[in-house]
């Protein structure tokens, strides 16, 4: 919470180029209003301040990233013959919707995956695949190990 | 006591007459009636005046600006109509009082007639043209509504609304000559008008002034081809019948025609178009009257008849033809409204108006018959009545014509030798014929059932009351002692004015007895004839069916298919023209509206453009363009073209979304990022709200045909033409923008703002804001109301 | 280090156009709107990312917001290829040459039942 | 004098911000609404009195001077129009208090009507091109949304006409006012006065002057673009048929005299020759329309076209006395139609509908109510002494005057065919006896209220009628003001 | 069924948005922005709740009635305009704080009238979005 | 530029009035908003244009450094956005609320107001 | 004129037009309506970068603002057309 309100903060003072402490704090104060009222919503959250594995986080998923869009462009110019599309359900084990979410984004931003959908129930994350062989397991494995452990790591 | 109190009292009056009937009950009519006898005492006080150059004129400002005054012109003409006016006013109310007596409308009535006389009374001594034609409207409209007294049943209603709308459609007529006169002249004053006679005459504009003058004075006074409004006038209560249509307001366009003469007449179009008016209804509507069976219609149609004659004579311009119809007038106002009376009476006690079903009332209702037969004697022209003396002058004047002296007489001498017959017909037959027997002759048609009859209920007939009796013996009285004595009041009167009708002094002096002349031979002979068509009209209308069936049907047609006839069909052809029109225009297609739109636009604005600019192709802007800004207007188009090509609703919206992106884009581009951010904003709002919207709406389906959307098509690309010639004309000149600079300079000095865009906004030009938020604000609340506000399931 | 860091931007500008460019060929090459979905929520909005990051470089004052649009991109983007898909999923677009479908499979057996 | 020019704006907005405050208390908005209207008239009164002593005023809205800042600026013209304004907000208030049903009043029945009331304000007053096309807007979506307000499916079927055709309007006016602004360079109008006499195209002037005439055209619903108005009219309820029927398409016509007296009259000629022919043609198809209709409303909603043509007759004539005609015209109008929507309303209460064939024999049960339906109905006509007679007489005096015998016999054809609707509602509602049907639950609840503004209006025509001077005197002025716009020019721009 | 990813990237995405509102709002004066993509900016973070949950639960977080916003705005922003009446001052005539407020500087009547533009614009968007996504 | 962006407005006036003569309500909704564009556009061009310099002046300055584009016309748009906004969000629920009342969205069955 | 604005003017912004306009292709053809949303956001993502690349050619940063804008604002047209999707179109 008070590390979503000081990025907030910090937004502010992004945002209007004014890097004095007053319009910090006046940018802390606003997005402690704007977090007051998004929460009002559901359920309260807490949060650790772990900023190198916040950084390691950060480092990981940027390479990720890349690696995905080269793979994507290999797809697009290669001939179509190459893509084995799939849907796969992959059990979870973040429970927290936080948790759930950024996973979720992280898988879509990455390497041949696109979070499609996440069942009722929340244990279970549906993912679509371009380049999805015969080898499930192994696309499950690499799901959770990769990302799932890092999510946790980060957020808990 | 002013002219102008004389008037206006009537309509103070009327307004409280209502009332006074509530309060005062049977009295209510004596009550009232003390007004307008009041009123005649007045005006009789000024007989003592009388000289031939006799004018009273006041004045007090009205509408200065239109140069309308509230004027009062009092001379011998207006006199002798101011006295007819208030004097058989007087006897009309009276006789209202029994004659309605226990109807719901008595009430209204009295309001009404008392608001005529007083319309008349201003009429007749209107001293400015405007205010002549303010009270001769309110002649028309009071008329209106007594017509209409029985509003109950349709054909009062049809009568009513037929007399409004030819006398008023005549009253425009009358308005617009008389602003052209006053414009001739510089001044709408009576005075004025009556001493510049010869600018008008003289002006390029008589010939339009005199026409639409006397579309006025002869629909008023029911003159052929307009005449058919009066007899169907008939639907009215008796007493406004013998009040309105037959003593003073019809009369209004004698007045008219009396007074203009001055101005207007002696011209050659004036002898012809008023002599040849006045003779055609002179005859027709003698002809007419004696095909009648009702009472009040063979009244009706020889009021017409008199009324022809007196335009006639107004007509021929003599100082002769003057005096003729000055004392035909005062001799027409007794004996007419004595015998409208007396109908009513005879109606009134007897349960029917039909002439082949009354007889021998002369026993149980003596008084009214001495009336009726003396005011027959009088209308037949028999002496000692005023109208002997009348009938030997109409014959003078006739005989002196300046044109067709003959023609004008023999005609004359018919339409009296029918009159005569026609006087047997309605002051003595009902009262002194042996029988009740029905009449042999058929019904002429056009002049449908006798309105008013109740057939079933005959009661015994007595004696009216006195209310009831008093006008007519009153009436018919005067004709008689006038008679007698024609030096004393008649001479005065007419004398007076027939001096105004001449514009000099004239004296006229009357007398009984004339000697034996060609003239009384005529006279003699007039009421021989008549007596003649009078007792045998039977086998004369059988002699006429075998022998001029040509006559027969022609009357049949003209009561038909004439004048009456055109007037249902202008009526029908109104209506449907109306409905054609409005079925085309006001379809309910909503495209047809939108092309109308358009087309006027693109006609109008091309025509405009094209005319008084040369379009020409603005150089050197055109080269300044790059390529990625074509690729943006080309994205804009084609999004356009998918939006409207695409079946699928949501991908219309895409595509709005992607031409409001480019358009965004556009406002990036060339400096505008406040305008591109809202732009951006506003338009995924919009496809937001149309998504929530359009998801529940149907698909799209093509409903119109090839041919209509063609059509729209080419329609549509006129007026997208038009805006880019417009563009392309605005562009070719540089803009200097005067404001622009001002913002500029200010904005931070003054506003206190770097955001220039946005100082205007809140600043310069805030009170734009102001207004754009309230639409929000009701565009707002307006869709929460639609949304929430359903009445129509609630009432289901 | 201006040099350096203009030099670094005209890469990202031309990287950024690039992978715009190709994210955008995939949309349009891919076989369906699964498969698209992975050029334009990866490959154009990393083309996008590289570009402000030129912009991030070389407009000081837009430093700030540059990378807060980076942020919104990144955490934007895969939302909403996420709420796209699973929509497209829901009212049944056919996948292309699809090897398994989980999710679909659940969901006919729920309809089974 | 600046808050006086500004109280017409501020008086209804108040209110309406208020009454919409006021939310669930349906009590305190119906007092709200009472007030504020009687307050608008009070200072529309109080502006018109100063206007007439004092002459033009002006304010400068953000203490900015002219031409740059907006500027609101009230000539007689102006004045006379705001108390008209002023005058039927009160009366329909007044009428609405009995007559509107509580539902409407909860769903902002009262914060719309006021918001109009300061749209039309706005118009009157703005003298910034511009500033006038968002006063339209913003009377337009109040009377968008109160033609619409309840849903009725009459109501929704001619909102949808209403709302495109005056969208088109607006449209036009906005592509007119960016233009006048690409050519000149400036949005006031009275610099627009100026600045347009010195255009290097006059033709392209003239050209945007048709596109104006065109978009006011249709506000105000002339020939050929009245559709609208017949097919929307008569399907809201009574109070706001008749305070559009009253105020409406007269800011159209405010709009139309206002730009073809002030900006644009390089080519009078051409462009007042076709407003004369426009004139006549609206005179006639609106009232052959009229008389093809068979309800009470949609009678007098074709009357309210047919009349445009008169105000714009003077226009047309272009004269003083002709510009006097059209502003007396426009007084006498708005009062008057006003008043007949207005006892349509009490009619259709008590009478269960607003087909003729359904109604009858109102004279005999209210006689009282149908003395007050001939004022106004005569006065229409044009029927002596009343009012409409003098505003006739005026244009057809003007008309004559200039040899335009053309458009007289129209103008005195058509008065003639509008005494026959009147006589047609006259005879058929009142006259005629009542139809014989099941016995309506006619609630006789708040008649008193309805009658009230009815009676007032009723008896300001009557005096107008016989008292025609004041108001002819005072329309005599604002034409000449029209005419000779120096004085306005030199007032707005001269000095702050 | 509401959206799991969706909600939850919408609670997120709603401090932001309105943050940046905010931001839009102050600085408009100056840069490009102002109260009314401000507001469009505040109103398009609620109606992402309402799409992400329900109307419902946007209404809850945005804790008044929009309608009721509608009116506070229109009012505030007549009353920066009628300030100015007070002081004999033209109907919206700009007073200016002397004293500057810090982050904001000088404040001064349209900065008030800019505040009344937003919460219109807020009001009057979410009046619409709801009640249609509540039909 | 100017010169080209005229025949896009034309273009989008054209397809904005073909729109709105279609018999679907529908359409007409879109009509109008296509119409609201062509109407922003116009005024925009009409205001002459000027690449990429927005009316803003620097911090710490009184005046603009660079000519800059007219920031008159772009106030006048924004407003006639908002308003077009107003009543377009107004429009489309107008037309729901018919479409649900009448039954159809066919403009042709909506014609007893003119015509009953 | 810096070499870096030169690239965007001359190669940059032709480009990313016509990758805008590829993206529209796309909207065109379809075939499924979420194809055509997915075009939708595609543009506003292409025009973000637009804009970002224009700040660079001007030298306005004031334009980022309105990138931000956009990707907010374009994010919930996104989301709220994709939610209405799933319901029966
Ligand atoms: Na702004
Ligand atoms: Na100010």
């Amino acid at each position: 919470m008070l590390l979503l309100n000081i990025l907030l903060a910090l937004a502010w003072v992004a945002l209007t180029g004014q890097f004095t402490p007053l319009n910090l704090a006046f940018g802390f104060a606003l997005g402690y209003v704007m977090l007051w009222i998004a929460q009002r919503s559901g359920k309260p959250h807490g949060y650790f301040t772990k900023v190198w594995q916040v950084l390691g986080f950060i480092a990981f998923f940027l390479w990720e990233m890349v690696k995905a869009n080269l793979q994507v462009t290999y797809h697009i110019l290669a001939p179509r013959g190459k893509m084995r599309p799939a849907v796969i359900a992959v059990p979870l084990d973040v429970r927290t919707d936080v948790e759930i979410a950024l996973l979720a984004n992280l898988i879509t931003l990455t390497p041949g995956t696109l979070s499609l959908d996440v069942s009722a129930d929340r244990r279970v994350i549906y993912i679509h695949s371009i380049t999805l062989g015969d080898e499930t397991d192994k696309f499950r494995r690499q799901i959770k190990e990769g990302f799932e452990r890092r999510v946790l790591e980060v957020l808990r | 006591m002013d002219i102008v109190i004389a008037v206006l009292s009537g309509f103070l009056l009327a307004v409280i007459a209502p009332w006074v009937h509530r309060v005062g009950r049977r009295s209510a009519g004596w009550l009232l009636a003390l007004l307008p006898a009041g009123l005649t005492f007045y005006f009789a006080a000024y007989l003592r005046e009388l000289r031939p150059d006799f004018v009273v004129i006041t004045s007090y400002p009205w509408v200065p600006g239109l140069g309308v005054s509230l004027s009062f012109y009092l001379d011998g003409l207006s006199l002798l109509f101011a006295l007819l006016i208030s004097g058989i006013g007087t006897l009309v109310v009276i006789y209202a009082g029994g004659y309605l007596a226990g109807k719901p409308q008595l009430g209204r009535f009295y309001a009404l007639v008392l608001m005529f006389m007083a319309s008349m009374l201003g009429l007749v001594l209107a001293g400015n043209a405007i205010t002549l034609f303010v009270f001769w409207e309110l002649t028309s409209l009071t008329s209106y509504l007594l017509i209409g007294l029985d509003h109950e049943r349709e054909k009062a209603r049809a009568a009513a609304l037929q007399a409004l709308l030819v006398t008023g459609g005549g009253g425009l007529a009358l308005l617009a000559g008389l602003v052209l006169m006053g414009q001739v002249t510089g001044s709408l004053e009576l005075a004025a008008l009556l001493s510049n006679g010869a600018a008008i005459r003289e002006h390029a504009l008589y010939l339009p002034i005199l026409l639409l003058i006397l579309l006025g004075a002869f629909t008023k006074s029911a003159q052929v081809p307009f005449h058919f409004w009066l007899p169907n006038a008939m639907e009215a209560p008796t007493p406004v019948s013998a009040y309105l249509h037959s003593a003073t307001m019809v009369k209004a366009g004698v007045y008219l025609l009396a007074r203009l003469s001055p101005v207007l007449g002696d011209t050659e179009a004036w002898h012809y178009l008023v002599t040849g008016a006045g003779m055609a209804t002179m005859l027709l509507a003698a002809l007419l009257a004696l095909g009648q069976t009702d009472l009040k219609r063979i009244l009706a149609y020889s009021t017409v008849s008199t009324l022809g004659a007196l335009t006639l004579l107004l007509g021929l311009d003599t100082t002769l033809s003057a005096k003729a119809a000055m004392l035909f007038l005062l001799v027409h106002a007794l004996y007419k409204g004595a015998l409208f009376l007396v109908a009513g009476a005879v109606d009134h006690e007897a349960g029917t108006r039909d002439i082949r079903r009354l007889g021998g009332l002369a026993r149980a209702m003596p008084i009214t018959a001495a009336a009726a037969g003396l005011a027959a004697l009088s209308m037949a022209g028999l002496p000692p009545m005023l109208g002997f003396i009348n009938k030997e002058l109409l014959y003078e004047a006739k005989l002196q014509a300046p044109r067709a002296a003959g023609l004008i007489t023999a005609t004359g001498v018919a339409a009296n030798m029918l009159l005569v017959a026609v006087a047997g017909l309605v002051g003595i037959r009902p009262f002194w014929s042996r029988s009740n027997a029905p009449d042999a002759r058929p019904h002429v048609p056009g002049t449908s059932e006798v309105p008013g009859t109740s057939e079933a209920v005959h009661k015994e007939p007595h004696e009216a009351p006195l209310a009831m009796w008093l006008g007519p013996a009153a009436l018919a009285g005067l004709g008689l002692i006038n008679g007698l004595f024609p030096d004393a009041l008649p001479s005065a009167l007419v004398s007076a004015a027939a001096s105004a009708v001449r514009g000099k002094p004239t004296v006229v002096e009357l007398a009984l007895w004339h000697g034996i002349s060609p003239i009384f031979a005529l006279s003699v002979l007039t009421v021989i004839v008549g007596a003649a068509i009078y007792v045998g009209r039977d086998p004369l209308y059988r002699a006429a069916q075998r022998f001029v069936p040509w006559l027969i049907t022609g009357l049949r047609v003209v009561g038909h298919w004439g004048p009456e006839g055109g007037y249902d069909l202008a009526l029908r052809g109104l209506n449907s023209l109306a409905t054609t029109q409005t079925r085309l225009l006001q379809s309910g297609y909503l495209r047809f509206y939108l092309i109308i739109v358009m087309l006027t636009t693109v006609g109008l604005g091309g025509y405009t453009l094209l005319s008084r600019t040369g379009l020409t192709w603005p150089a050197g802007r055109s080269s300044d363009v790059r390529l990625y800004e074509i690729l943006i207007g080309l994205l804009i188009l084609a999004a356009t073209l998918l939006a409207l090509l695409s079946t699928s609703r949501l991908t219309v919206v895409a595509a709005l979304g992607v031409v409001g992106y480019g358009v965004a884009l556009i406002f990036t581009l060339f400096g505008a990022p406040d305008l591109a951010m809202t732009q951006f904003a506003i338009e995924t709002l919009t496809v937001f709200l149309f998504v929530l919207v359009l998801y529940r709406l149907p698909r799209f389906a093509y409903y119109s045909s090839r041919r209509d959307r063609i059509r729209d098509a080419v329609v549509a690309l006129a007026a997208g033409a038009l805006m880019t010639a417009l563009v392309l004309v605005v562009t070719s000149a540089p803009l200097q923008s005067r404001l622009t600079p001002y913002f500029v300079a200010n904005a931070v000095p003054l506003a206190r703002g770097r955001n220039i865009d946005n100082v205007i906004l809140v600043d310069f030009r805030g009170l734009d804001t102001l207004g754009e938020i309230t639409v929000l604000a009701v565009a707002g609340i307006g869709v929460y109301a639609l949304l929430k506000l359903r009445l129509d399931e609630k009432n289901k | 280090m201006q040099t350096l860091l203009q030099l670094i931007a005209i890469l990202a500008v031309i990287l950024g156009t690039v992978f715009s460019v190709l994210g955008v060929l995939g949309f349009i090459r891919l076989p369906d709107v699964y498969t698209r979905l992975h050029a334009t929520g990866k490959v154009s909005i990393f083309g996008v990312v590289l570009l402000l990051l030129a912009t991030v470089m070389l407009t000081p004052l837009g430093f700030g917001k540059g990378l807060v649009l980076i942020a919104l991109l990144v955490i934007g983007g895969p939302a909403t290829s996420h709420a796209i898909g699973s929509a497209a999923h829901r009212i049944g677009i056919p996948m292309k040459r699809a090897i398994r479908d989980d999710l679909g499979a659940l969901e006919q057996n729920q309809a089974g039942e | 004098m600046n808050l006086i020019l500004v109280l017409p704006l501020i008086v209804p907005l108040a209110t309406a911000i208020l009454t919409v405050l006021a939310g669930r208390w349906r009590w305190a908005q119906r007092w709200l609404s009472a007030l504020g209207a009687a307050a608008l008239l009070a200072a529309a009164l109080a502006l018109l009195e100063f206007v007439r002593r004092e002459g033009i005023q002006v304010a400068y809205i953000g203490n900015w001077p002219a031409p740059y800042g907006i500027t609101l600026a009230a000539d007689l013209f102006s004045a006379i129009m705001l108390v008209l304004a002023g005058l039927m907000g009160l009366a329909v208030a007044v009428y609405s208090l009995a007559s509107m049903d509580p539902a409407r009043e909860r769903f902002g029945y009262y914060p719309l009507l006021h918001i109009l009331l300061m749209g039309v304000c706005g118009a009157f007053l703005t003298g910034d091109i511009f500033n006038l096309y968002v006063w339209f807007e913003v009377m337009l979506v109040s009377s968008f949304v109160l033609v619409a307000l309840g849903g009725e499916r009459a109501q929704l079927e001619g909102a949808i006409k209403y709302v495109t055709l005056n969208l088109m309007s607006s449209a036009l006016f906005l592509a007119a006012v960016g233009s006048l602004y690409g050519v000149a360079g400036t949005l006031n109008m009275a610099d627009l006065a100026v600045q347009l006499h010195q255009v290097a195209q006059p033709g392209l002037v003239t050209t945007l002057s048709i596109l104006f005439l065109v978009a006011f055209g249709i506000k105000s619903a002339i020939f050929p673009l009245f559709f609208w108005l017949p097919a929307s009219y008569h399907t809201p309820p009574v109070a706001v048929s008749a305070i559009f029927a009253g105020l409406l398409t007269k800011v159209g016509v405010y709009a139309l005299i206002r730009v073809f007296t002030l900006l644009f009259v390089q080519d009078v000629a051409f462009t007042h020759t076709l407003i004369l022919i426009l004139a006549g043609l609206t005179m006639v198809t609106g009232v052959l329309g009229a008389v093809a209709q068979n309800s009470f409303r949609r009678i007098l909603s074709f009357h309210i076209v047919s009349q445009i043509g008169y105000m714009i007759m003077g226009l047309g004539l272009f004269t003083p006395l002709a510009l006097a005609g059209s502003v007396f015209y426009i007084a006498h109008h708005i009062i008057v139609k006003t008043n007949l929507f207005l006892i349509s309303g009490v009619t259709q209460r008590l009478g269960g509908s607003d087909y003729l064939k359904k109604l009858g024999g109102f004279y005999a049960a209210y006689p009282g109510l149908g003395v007050l339906f001939l004022i106004p109905a005569l006065s229409l006509a044009g029927i002596p002494p009343l009012s409409g007679f003098w505003a006739k007489l005026t244009l057809i005096v003007a008309g004559l005057d200039t040899g335009q015998y053309a458009i007289v016999a129209v103008a005195l054809g058509v008065s003639l065919l509008t005494l026959f609707s009147m006589t047609k509602i006259w005879g058929e509602v009142f006259w005629k006896p009542a139809p014989a049907r099941a016995a309506l639950p006619a609630s006789q609840v708040g008649l008193a209220g309805m009658i009230l503004p009815i009676a007032v209006l009723a008896l300001l025509t009557l005096s107008i009628g016989l008292l025609a001077e004041p108001l002819l005197a005072l329309s005599t002025a604002a034409a000449e003001q029209l005419l000779n716009p120096a004085a306005y020019i030199q007032t707005v721009l001269g000095g702050r | 069924m509401t959206s799991l990813i969706l909600s939850t990237a919408a609670r997120y995405m709603l401090p932001l948005l309105l943050l940046f509102s905010v931001f839009l709002l102050l600085r408009g004066h100056n840069e490009p922005g102002g109260g009314f993509v401000g507001g469009l900016v505040a109103a398009a973070a609620f109606s992402l709740y309402a799409i992400a949950y329900d109307v419902a639960t946007a209404r809850r977080v945005l804790g008044i009635d929009p309608r009721f916003l509608i009116g506070l705005g229109l009012l505030v922003a007549l009353g920066s305009g009628v300030v100015s009446l007070a002081q004999g001052l033209p109907f919206m005539t700009g007073l200016w704080s002397e004293y500057a407020w810090p982050i904001l500087g000088k404040v001064g009547t349209p900065l008030l009238f800019d505040i009344g533009v937003y919460l219109v614009v807020i009001g009057v968007t979410l009046t619409i979005i709801f009640a249609l996504a509540e039909a | 530029m100017e010169t080209f962006l005229a025949f896009v407005i034309g273009g989008l006036y054209a397809a904005g009035l073909y729109m709105m003569m279609r018999r679907s309500i529908v359409k007409l909704i879109i009509g109008l908003s296509l119409l609201a564009h062509a109407a922003n556009l116009l005024i925009f061009t009409l205001g002459r244009l000027t690449r990429g310099e927005p009316a803003l002046i620097p911090p710490g300055g009184i005046r603009p450094e660079r000519p800059i584009a007219d920031p008159l016309p772009q106030a006048l748009i924004l407003t006639a956005i908002v308003i077009g906004f107003g009543v377009q969000a107004f429009a489309v629920v107008l037309i729901k609320r018919a479409y649900q009342t009448v039954g159809t969205d066919d403009l042709d069955d909506m014609k007893s107001t003119d015509t009953g | 004129m810096t070499p870096v604005q030169g690239l965007v003017v001359f190669v940059a912004f032709p480009l990313l037009t016509i990758a805008v306009i590829l993206a529209f292709v796309r909207l065109v053809r379809g075939p499924s309506l979420p194809d055509r949303v997915v075009a939708l956001d595609l543009i506003s993502t292409l025009m973000i970068g637009i804009i970002a690349v224009y700040a660079i050619a001007t030298d306005e940063p004031v334009l980022l603002d309105l990138a931000i804008v956009l990707a907010l604002i374009s994010f919930l047209g996104t989301v709220a057309f994709a939610h209405y999707l799933e319901r029966r179109v």
